[in-house]
């Protein structure tokens, strides 16, 4: 593991609505301390008598350690299934059983580049904060949020408090630019000469994204989004076909060796398969 | 029905502070301090679970069952969750016998972890080689043997599934073995007659049976209008299976009292844990519930002492198979 | 992994107005306008359903396992709750063949019931005669065949976990009854291999199969410290066992395209049911459910028809196995 | 059916603690207006990804139908398992699904005869409804309520507001007198000759309540308490060896020939048994 997390019962100390998401704040001992952007936590659902054994996995929105209540994070919940049902659902006070802070975070630039956020619906709710990170650092931001449709859209308030540039995009036209995240990346990319590009969203749009940065000459890191059974790295079911140092493509834990990923690492259309040339995919004759 | 009454001819009845309570357990001849292993596939080798709890603690880690050959595991998705279960078609991803003996196995002696190896093979003739990679690891707490595996000898009829294959596989594990190390043969419920699979595990020399491993299930998904796993089938572990694995715990133990029995299937508390011990385990592994709770192995130890000490236990190893006598009793 | 693309090959894309859906199906030769069933021994038969929707509407009333003679079924307990699933050992509680006749039945007739009888035996001559007295009931919808009943000629093994002793059973009942009444065998997945219990009922005359049973399973009672069952094992039935019998449909039809399937296990929403439809299922039965909402048959039967319609099926039996079809054209 | 049970979403519109219990009031239509004292409704527990499938059974311990909500009752909930202690954490306004009324109501006397009420525990929470009706026909009441302990005696209020003489027994003299309740009932019964006996509560109290009125030469009239699958007849699972009146014993299901039964009918020694002359008994030798 790449850093200590821990489990602990969170209290909730806040909800609210923002379009279609809900921002649930956390007080969470031991999670908010050493979280950094990109990282994540998850969550069991539907209480002590749930039928739903899964935790579900949310990108950490921001944290805030100094707050009254110790330290605290923001998660931005999508409803869309039962579990995100439930979650969306808790009041304050309500506790949530959590693990965290999980994965890999975003790697910061060691210099003061030009870079570019890139976020496709509640993909977005990171990344205002690693936005914030680097300015700190120096970097020129330049954000693009984008969705279907305008609920949808996470993080314009988020991405104005922190500064630089912000471009919406809606496929419907309903806000900002009519089209996709990706439609007007390549303009934002070239007029700052961006060197790297943070994404996250749907696998599509990932993919999308590294090709256009890859044309570019731009790194693109980016946070995936795999079904994952525990979090943690004891299972395997989240795993990607990832393109290691030597070259040699292997089933990887998203969980632990990702969310975040070198976009070059990643074979997008891959994804789903298990290409001949896989680690280990000549012994599967059997099973 | 017959009253706790009864109890009186079985350990004593008074409650007993749970500290006082000796959990310790005997897989055959090997003594285990402490009664909560982890489930094959669902710790991965451990490493892990060890920000959650400290993995020396408990029973022990049974490692992802590991093949001769580096795996890459099936394509994804590879999970689907189930009410009260989950489905899993992983594939034996693994890194190959000889790159697990030096991360991973060298890692957990370091660490001075209890550790069953669990091993598989595509031949009989596999599982010998793999075992016999263990051959003199004497510190290693058992090897079990996942028969959970499509026999491609015999047009890839699942090992587990037939009492013949079941029984060429354990002989070869057997024999590859030092006799120091007990042999656990990993039992499937997907069968008419499980005690007769045990049976032949028996005779071709298992020391204990672990059971039960996944249901063969399925999941469709309802969107794309295909089954969710990329392999079709899978198997289905959780709280779901948990009466089918006391079922088939309470067979094994009913026909053969003094078999070392290695308990699981969707446990999920110290009650779980117990429900097994009566049932006739001599320990449990926790599996699908450490996706749920990554503490739990550590917390259904301390559970299943609680429980063990308010109906009177002072040992663990008095309840085991406990309530065939309470229910012979009532006859 | 195959996106809805695929669906092009299959029925229409565009989704249909519920009320449009055609969700009659066909078991073998009969005609069904209504595709939910209750399962044997969830709905007794039909009387204490009719207070909660009109049960002449849904596809119809599969009525508890009936025997030749009386029987006053098991001792108490009877049932325990598992994880999204429950246990019972009634042991098939009923008033015998001729009383069901006279007052069951005749009320069902009298009311307009389609009906399918399910029957049990515990020799192959008595399934015979059991079905013999149903044989000029032409207006039955089907007769439902319980194989899953201790031989007493064959020590007690189940029918249904036999080859030969199914097919005997069902030989039986197809020579007893006229063909113009299909015969359902039904199943019990605790086998190793159901396809080939199923190739042994479809040589046997069975017009379709219904499929699953309970699974064989157990809970023990903490309190107690025995089996809570007063027989000890008992049946698991409910959305705990739904991926079990998904995946035994799924086997059966992919091997017996043709066959109707009677699929049931779990089915708690029309999505669930759907589920079933697409791994091969021609109706489906529900069971537990229906203790957890009385109303379960009916809603589930206009959940079906919604989520057939939203996927742009505008006929029931188009949707019959589609899942094999995404899943061969994904390989 | 004896009657016409509905399936109704209801609604919380209170919740209060009495002891070791909770009362809570729903209002639902459908089932306030035919109920009867005695007969009881099922709830679905744990909500929408509930793991417990099965729905608890609770007494109808009052019904107001004329209240601004449309028809109301109340339940006593003991919180002792999952289920149940689920429901006891219900608030004001949250819904309930329910099934009732169901099964039969206790009979009451044609003439106005002296009655006895028997509850022991959370037994006692249809006795004053029923009591409210016994004193409206006109029958002399004496209750005697009991439990283990002071917060485990349920109805004192009740029992008080509706009259008749209250006798209260605790097996740990916490409240009232020490002992059981049917260490008092001889002399309760004698007092006023009381023809009927009334009794809901644990299975070992309702069969000493049948032995000591037939003792007296009355009537005893228990409401069982048999774990129910359905409720509603279909399942088979509530069975008790009941002697029906042609002196056969049959499995008989409690939920709709129940929950009460005249005593004598009711064969106690052999509940959870299989005594060879109940009917049908002879063909259970396959299975
Ligand atoms: C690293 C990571 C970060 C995430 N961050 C966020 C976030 O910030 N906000 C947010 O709303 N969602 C986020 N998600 C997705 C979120 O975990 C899923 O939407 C959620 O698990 C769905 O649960 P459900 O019960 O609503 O749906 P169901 O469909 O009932 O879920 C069933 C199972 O499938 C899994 N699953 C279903 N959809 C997804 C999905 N899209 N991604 C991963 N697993 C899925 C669930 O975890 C569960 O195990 C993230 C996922 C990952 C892996
Ligand atoms: C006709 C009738 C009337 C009842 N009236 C009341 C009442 O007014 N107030 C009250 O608090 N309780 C009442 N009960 C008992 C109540 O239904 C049980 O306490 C409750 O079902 C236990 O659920 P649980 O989840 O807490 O316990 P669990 O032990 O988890 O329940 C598991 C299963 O066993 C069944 N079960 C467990 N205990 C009992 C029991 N004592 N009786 C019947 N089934 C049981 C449950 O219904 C469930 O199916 C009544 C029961 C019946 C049959
Ligand atoms: C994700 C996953 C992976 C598994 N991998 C293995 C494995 O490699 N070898 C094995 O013998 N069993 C494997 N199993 C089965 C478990 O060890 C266990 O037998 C089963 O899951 C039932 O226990 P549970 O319900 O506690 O999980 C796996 C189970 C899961 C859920
Ligand atoms: C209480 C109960 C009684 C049952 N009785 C019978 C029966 O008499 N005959 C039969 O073939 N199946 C019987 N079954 C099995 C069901 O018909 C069905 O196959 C099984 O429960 C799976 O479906 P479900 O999960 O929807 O309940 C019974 C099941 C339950 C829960
Ligand atoms: S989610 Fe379990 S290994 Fe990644
Ligand atoms: S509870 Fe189902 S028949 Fe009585």
């Amino acid at each position: 593991m790449n850093n200590n997390p821990v489990q602990t019962i969170g209290k909730i100390i806040g909800v609210r609505k923002t379009g279609f998401y809900s921002v649930i704040s956390i007080a969470c001992a031991g999670i908010a301390e050493t979280a950094r952007p990109g990282q994540f936590v998850t969550v069991a659902v539907g209480g002590e008598n749930s039928s739903m054994l899964l935790r579900r996995a949310f990108s950490i929105a921001s944290v805030d350690d100094r707050s009254s209540y110790g330290g605290v994070i923001d998660i931005v919940v999508s409803a869309e299934g039962p579990g995100t049902r439930w979650l969306a659902s808790r009041k304050r006070d309500d506790s949530l059983d959590l693990v965290g802070p999980l994965g890999k975070p975003y790697p910061i630039p060691k210099n003061p580049v030009a870079t570019v956020l890139v976020g496709g619906g509640y993909g977005a709710a990171n990344l205002p904060w690693l936005g914030k990170v680097l300015i700190q650092r120096g970097c020129r931001l330049d954000s693009i949020y984008g969705a279907a449709t305008d609920l949808k859209v996470y993080g314009q308030l988020e991405a104005r408090r922190i500064g630089g540039s912000l471009t919406i995009t809606t496929e419907d036209g309903s806000l900002g630019t009519m089209g996709r995240v990706t439609d007007v990346l390549p303009d934002v990319m070239s007029k700052h000469n961006a060197a790297v590009v943070y994404a996250c969203g749907p696998m599509p749009m990932l993919s999308a994204v590294a090709q256009i940065a890859q044309d570019n000459g731009a790194i693109a890191q980016v946070a995936v989004e795999e079904a994952m059974a525990c979090g943690i790295g004891v299972c395997m079911t989240c795993v990607l076909p990832i393109i290691d140092e030597n070259g040699i493509t292997k089933m990887t834990r998203s969980c632990i060796s990702g969310p975040v990923f070198d976009a070059a690492q990643v074979r997008f259309a891959d994804i789903n398969k298990l290409p001949s040339d896989v680690y280990g995919a000549d012994a599967m004759g059997g099973h | 029905m017959v009253g706790t009454s009864l109890r009186g001819s079985g350990p004593a009845n008074a409650p007993i502070d749970s500290l006082l309570v000796d959990s310790s357990t005997q897989l055959g001849s090997v003594r285990i301090p402490a009664p909560v292993f982890t489930a094959s596939g669902c710790a991965a080798s451990g490493q892990g679970l060890d920000n959650f709890f400290d993995i020396a603690a408990i029973g022990g880690i049974v490692t992802k069952s590991i093949m001769l050959r580096a795996r890459s595991g099936r394509a994804t998705p590879r999970m689907a969750e189930t009410p009260s279960g989950m489905l899993n078609g992983i594939g034996l991803q693994g890194p190959g016998i000889d790159d697990f003996l030096e991360n991973d196995l060298a890692w957990l002696q370091a660490r001075k972890v209890r550790t069953v190896v669990s091993i598989a093979g595509n031949t009989v003739e596999e599982y010998g080689r793999v075992a016999r990679r263990l051959r003199e690891l004497d510190w290693l707490t058992a090897v079990e043997v996942n028969i959970s595996c499509p026999n491609v000898e015999s047009r890839g009829q699942v090992f587990a599934c037939d009492a013949a294959a079941s029984a060429a596989a354990i002989t070869e594990v057997r024999r590859a073995l030092t006799s120091n190390t007990p042999v656990i043969a990993k039992l499937t419920a997907d069968v008419t007659d499980i005690v007769g699979i045990a049976r032949s595990v028996i005779d071709a020399g298992a020391d204990g049976v672990a059971m039960i491993n996944t249901l063969l299930a399925m999941s469709i998904d309802l969107d794309q209008m295909r089954p969710v796993l990329s392999g079709g089938t899978g198997g289905l572990s959780g709280p779901a299976i948990r009466p089918v694995a006391v079922r088939a715990i309470w067979q094994v133990h009913a026909e053969f009292p003094n078999l070392p029995i290695l308990g699981m299937g969707g446990v999920r508390s110290g009650a779980d844990a117990l429900e097994m011990i009566l049932a006739g385990a001599s320990a449990v592994s926790v599996g699908t519930t450490i996706f749920n709770d990554p503490s739990a192995p550590w917390r259904i130890q301390r559970e299943l002492r609680e429980e063990l000490g308010k109906r009177g236990f002072g040992k663990l190893t008095d309840a085991i198979g406990h309530a065939h006598t309470v229910f012979e009793a009532s006859k």
